[in-house]
């Protein structure tokens, strides 16, 4: 088993090499590159990073979402093992995503933390997601674990639409639209060197995504072989 | 029709012993009045405003007595492993989820049909014409909170920390349900009739119709053991 | 009434409990399956019971593939479980009432104080479950398995909580079903009981099928299969 | 604090975060690595003396 995963490494490290230049050359075009915008000057770089990782979240959930039906429908590790990985690195990316909102907010805003409905859903987001961790870390049993994960995984997702209206109707219900409309997309003054940097920057994400997203996952796989074998050595 | 045959079969099986322990029942009833004395004193609030804090702490006071009735629902299934006997049976497993949704949707409707005129004599609300309009809401409301309660309780059966577990995995998603009644229930009382919180209801009805199919045709590996 | 398993497996993570077994019961089958603790009996049960999905294999009853989201096959299988599976707080009654027309085999009541009168629990008929001994929880499953008539029953080690004649009136059960053409299968660690009883033996070791015969007087072949799991001193032909 | 503080904040918390992450995830996975080759080593030793 040794040999054979020559590749698999290499193939991991090229992904993490690109990842990292991707996320540099990024970093550096937001940062020094483009220009401030016109209403929001340079706090609206922070949008570099907010939408991206708004992006991996959802990708997540879509992800855990995948992952779960399949575990059900074909009863095979690999898919439970996905969803897992995924439903992590969903947790990291949302609770990125709320710190990112909310210091976005202070200078728009002038409060660390309001109401506002992006960041309420990424807030409920969060919890349904945390929770698919507790209920996964509090069955003992390995196989009933998994497709109790998987029923949350599901049900989380068909939920998400419902948040997101519920919550959204909730929001306009009470805040007067100010002119710096938080949900608004930031980028109204195009300006190409913009578009570039958030460009860049949403692929040094995915990358960066799918490079943890690949070591969770092996990390996974070898844990159950770790199980498999100590259970083989014992029974 | 086989699916609700069986459903009629568990769920008077369920209802039978209820009526025979009254164990949810009663703590449900006493749990939700005794929330209501709790918010009663916490919130002094002037009469005006109460009308607009009501329906926040009535359906806070369902949520919760409904969460008991949850962490209840499969006791009876957990002695002398009698969900494996069920499970070995040909009851349609929809069938089973269809029974136990129902089963706690009556007792949170017994508690509802007490505790809301209590809660009207209790903070002396005069628009007691509106009380019909209101518990509409609120079945659609519980039978949301139903719906995915049993789902949640089911998954959650084998866990540890299984009360504790419960509301947390099961309240984020409930969040719809909870937005969608306050706010219909506040345009009642307000002036009297939907309004604009017409499109709230239809959430709330979108909300029950699909995880209630959702529920049936999921439950069986829900619930497999 | 033939129960027919081919390749079937039962894998947890990636340890296998059961590997590769196949079995062929005509009607009237009365199986024991022995083996030392940790081969796969329960995980074998089971599976045929449909508790739980195997990795790979099928069952197959009388044709009709067993799977969990067909609820018909289950009509035809029991799991008697001694002391479980009824509800404490029923009474006997309206025990077997629920299960009977679970099972869609509500005929009239008459036949539930028949089955209570073979069992000898007939003045028992109202007593909630809960308050009875064990030895006659027993009873009360004998006489629950009796009117749901499965065209397969299964047992996992059901001498642990039966007193004497619980034992007696379970065996005379379980020939007379035997006999009605239906199958049996009975794990157990009380080899020389189930033995007697038994027309067939399997055993499994480590999850694998390592014995399947008829049985026979002078049963050398088994003598040799069984030897090693033993228990030193006894002698199960005696 | 001036926009650029918060930039560098923002900046500066999600990717302390997700390099820590990295590495913690780094640190299981060589853990897990390490005791995968260890248990196949002596599985290997262990079936060569059975056989």
């Amino acid at each position: 088993m040794a040999a054979s995963t020559q590749p698999v490494e290499k193939r991991k490290g090229i992904l993490g090499g690109l990842a990292v230049v991707a996320v540099v050359i990024g970093l550096y075009w937001s940062l020094a590159v483009a220009p401030p915008d016109a209403y929001q000057g340079e706090v609206q770089r922070i949008m570099y990073l907010h939408l991206p990782s708004i992006l991996t979240a959802y990708l997540s959930y879509f992800l855990v979402f995948v992952g779960s039906a399949m575990y059900l429908w074909k009863r095979e590790k690999r898919d439970d093992l996905l969803a897992h990985a995924a439903a992590e690195l969903g947790v990291l990316f949302t609770a990125l995503t709320i710190i990112e909102g909310s210091i976005w907010g202070k200078p728009t805003w002038g409060v660390w933390w309001t109401w506002d409905a992006r960041l309420t859903l990424t807030a409920i987001l969060l919890l349904i997601y945390a929770g698919y961790l507790m209920l996964r870390s509090l069955i003992d049993d390995e196989s009933r674990a998994a497709s109790a994960a998987a029923i949350l995984g599901i049900i989380g997702f068909l939920d998400i639409p419902l948040i997101h209206m519920s919550v959204y109707w909730w929001r306009t219900l009470h805040q007067p639209p100010s002119i710096l409309r938080p949900d608004k997309t930031p980028w109204e003054t195009v300006h190409p060197s913009l578009l570039t940097a958030l460009a860049i920057s949403f692929v040094g994400f995915i990358l960066l995504y799918f490079y943890l997203l690949s070591l969770r996952y092996r990390v996974g796989e070898m844990r159950q072989e770790i199980k498999a074998l100590r259970l083989e050595r014992g029974a | 029709m086989e699916l609700l045959k069986h459903t009629y079969l568990v769920l008077s099986k369920d209802l039978l012993l209820e009526l025979r322990r009254r164990d949810s029942v009663l703590t449900m009833f006493f749990f939700g009045t005794l929330l209501l004395f709790v918010f009663h004193f916490s919130f002094d609030l002037p009469p005006d405003k109460v009308a607009e804090m009501a329906p926040a702490l009535l359906w806070l006071a369902f949520l919760f007595t409904g969460t008991l009735g949850l962490a209840q629902l499969f006791q009876a299934e957990r002695e002398n492993h009698c969900l494996d006997a069920l499970l070995l049976s040909p009851l349609d497993r929809g069938a089973l989820f269809l029974a136990k949704t129902s089963f706690n949707l009556i007792l949170m409707l017994l508690v509802e049909l007490v505790v809301m005129p209590l809660f009207w004599i209790l903070f002396n609300l005069s628009a007691w014409n509106l009380l019909p309009q209101l518990f509409l809401v609120t079945l659609l409301g519980t039978i949301g909170f139903c719906v995915l309660g049993t789902i949640m309780s089911a998954l959650t059966l084998r866990a540890r920390a299984r009360e504790l577990l419960l509301p947390l995995v099961l309240f984020p998603l409930m969040i719809p349900v909870i937005l969608a009644t306050i706010r219909c229930m506040e345009s009642v009382l307000k002036n009297g009739e939907f309004g604009d919180a017409v499109s709230w209801l239809k959430l709330l009805l979108g909300f029950d119709v699909i995880f209630m199919t959702v529920g049936v045709l999921i439950f069986d590996w829900v619930i497999e053991s | 009434m033939r129960l027919t398993v081919n390749h079937l497996a039962k894998a947890y993570g990636f340890l296998w409990a059961l590997r590769d077994v196949s079995i062929d019961l005509p009607a009237g089958a009365f199986v024991a399956v022995l083996g030392p603790n940790g081969a796969g009996k329960t995980t074998l049960l089971k599976l045929l019971a449909g508790l739980i999905a195997p990795t790979t294999g099928a069952i197959q009853f009388d044709g009709v593939t067993l799977a969990p989201n067909n609820p018909l096959a289950r009509k035809q299988i029991g799991f008697l479980a001694p002391a479980d599976h009824l509800y404490d707080n029923l009474t006997v009654r309206e025990n077997l009432c629920f299960f009977t027309s679970l099972y869609q085999r509500n005929d009239r009541t008459v036949n539930i104080d028949r089955a209570l009168e073979t069992v000898g629990l007939s003045q028992r008929r109202d007593e909630f479950v809960g308050n009875l001994s064990s030895g006659l929880k027993c009873r009360v499953s004998i006489a629950k398995w009796q009117l749901l008539q499965p065209g397969l029953l299964l047992l996992d080690e059901p001498y642990g909580v039966l007193d004497g004649n619980g034992v007696d009136l379970l065996e005379s059960f379980l020939q007379s079903h035997c006999q009605q053409g239906h199958i049996v299968i009975m794990a157990s660690h009380h080899v020389s009981r189930a033995l007697k009883l038994c027309n067939r033996a399997l055993i499994l070791h480590q999850g694998r099928l390592s014995f399947d015969e008829a049985k026979q007087q002078p049963w050398p072949s088994f003598a040799q299969a069984f030897g090693e799991f033993l228990p030193h001193g006894e002698s199960w032909n005696s | 604090m001036g926009p650029w503080g918060f930039v560098s904040l923002a900046y500066g918390i999600v990717w302390a975060a997700i390099v820590v992450y990295w590495l913690f995830l780094k640190h299981r996975y060589r853990q897990a690595e390490a005791e995968l080759n260890r248990l196949r080593s002596s599985e290997a030793a262990a079936s060569h003396d059975k056989r």
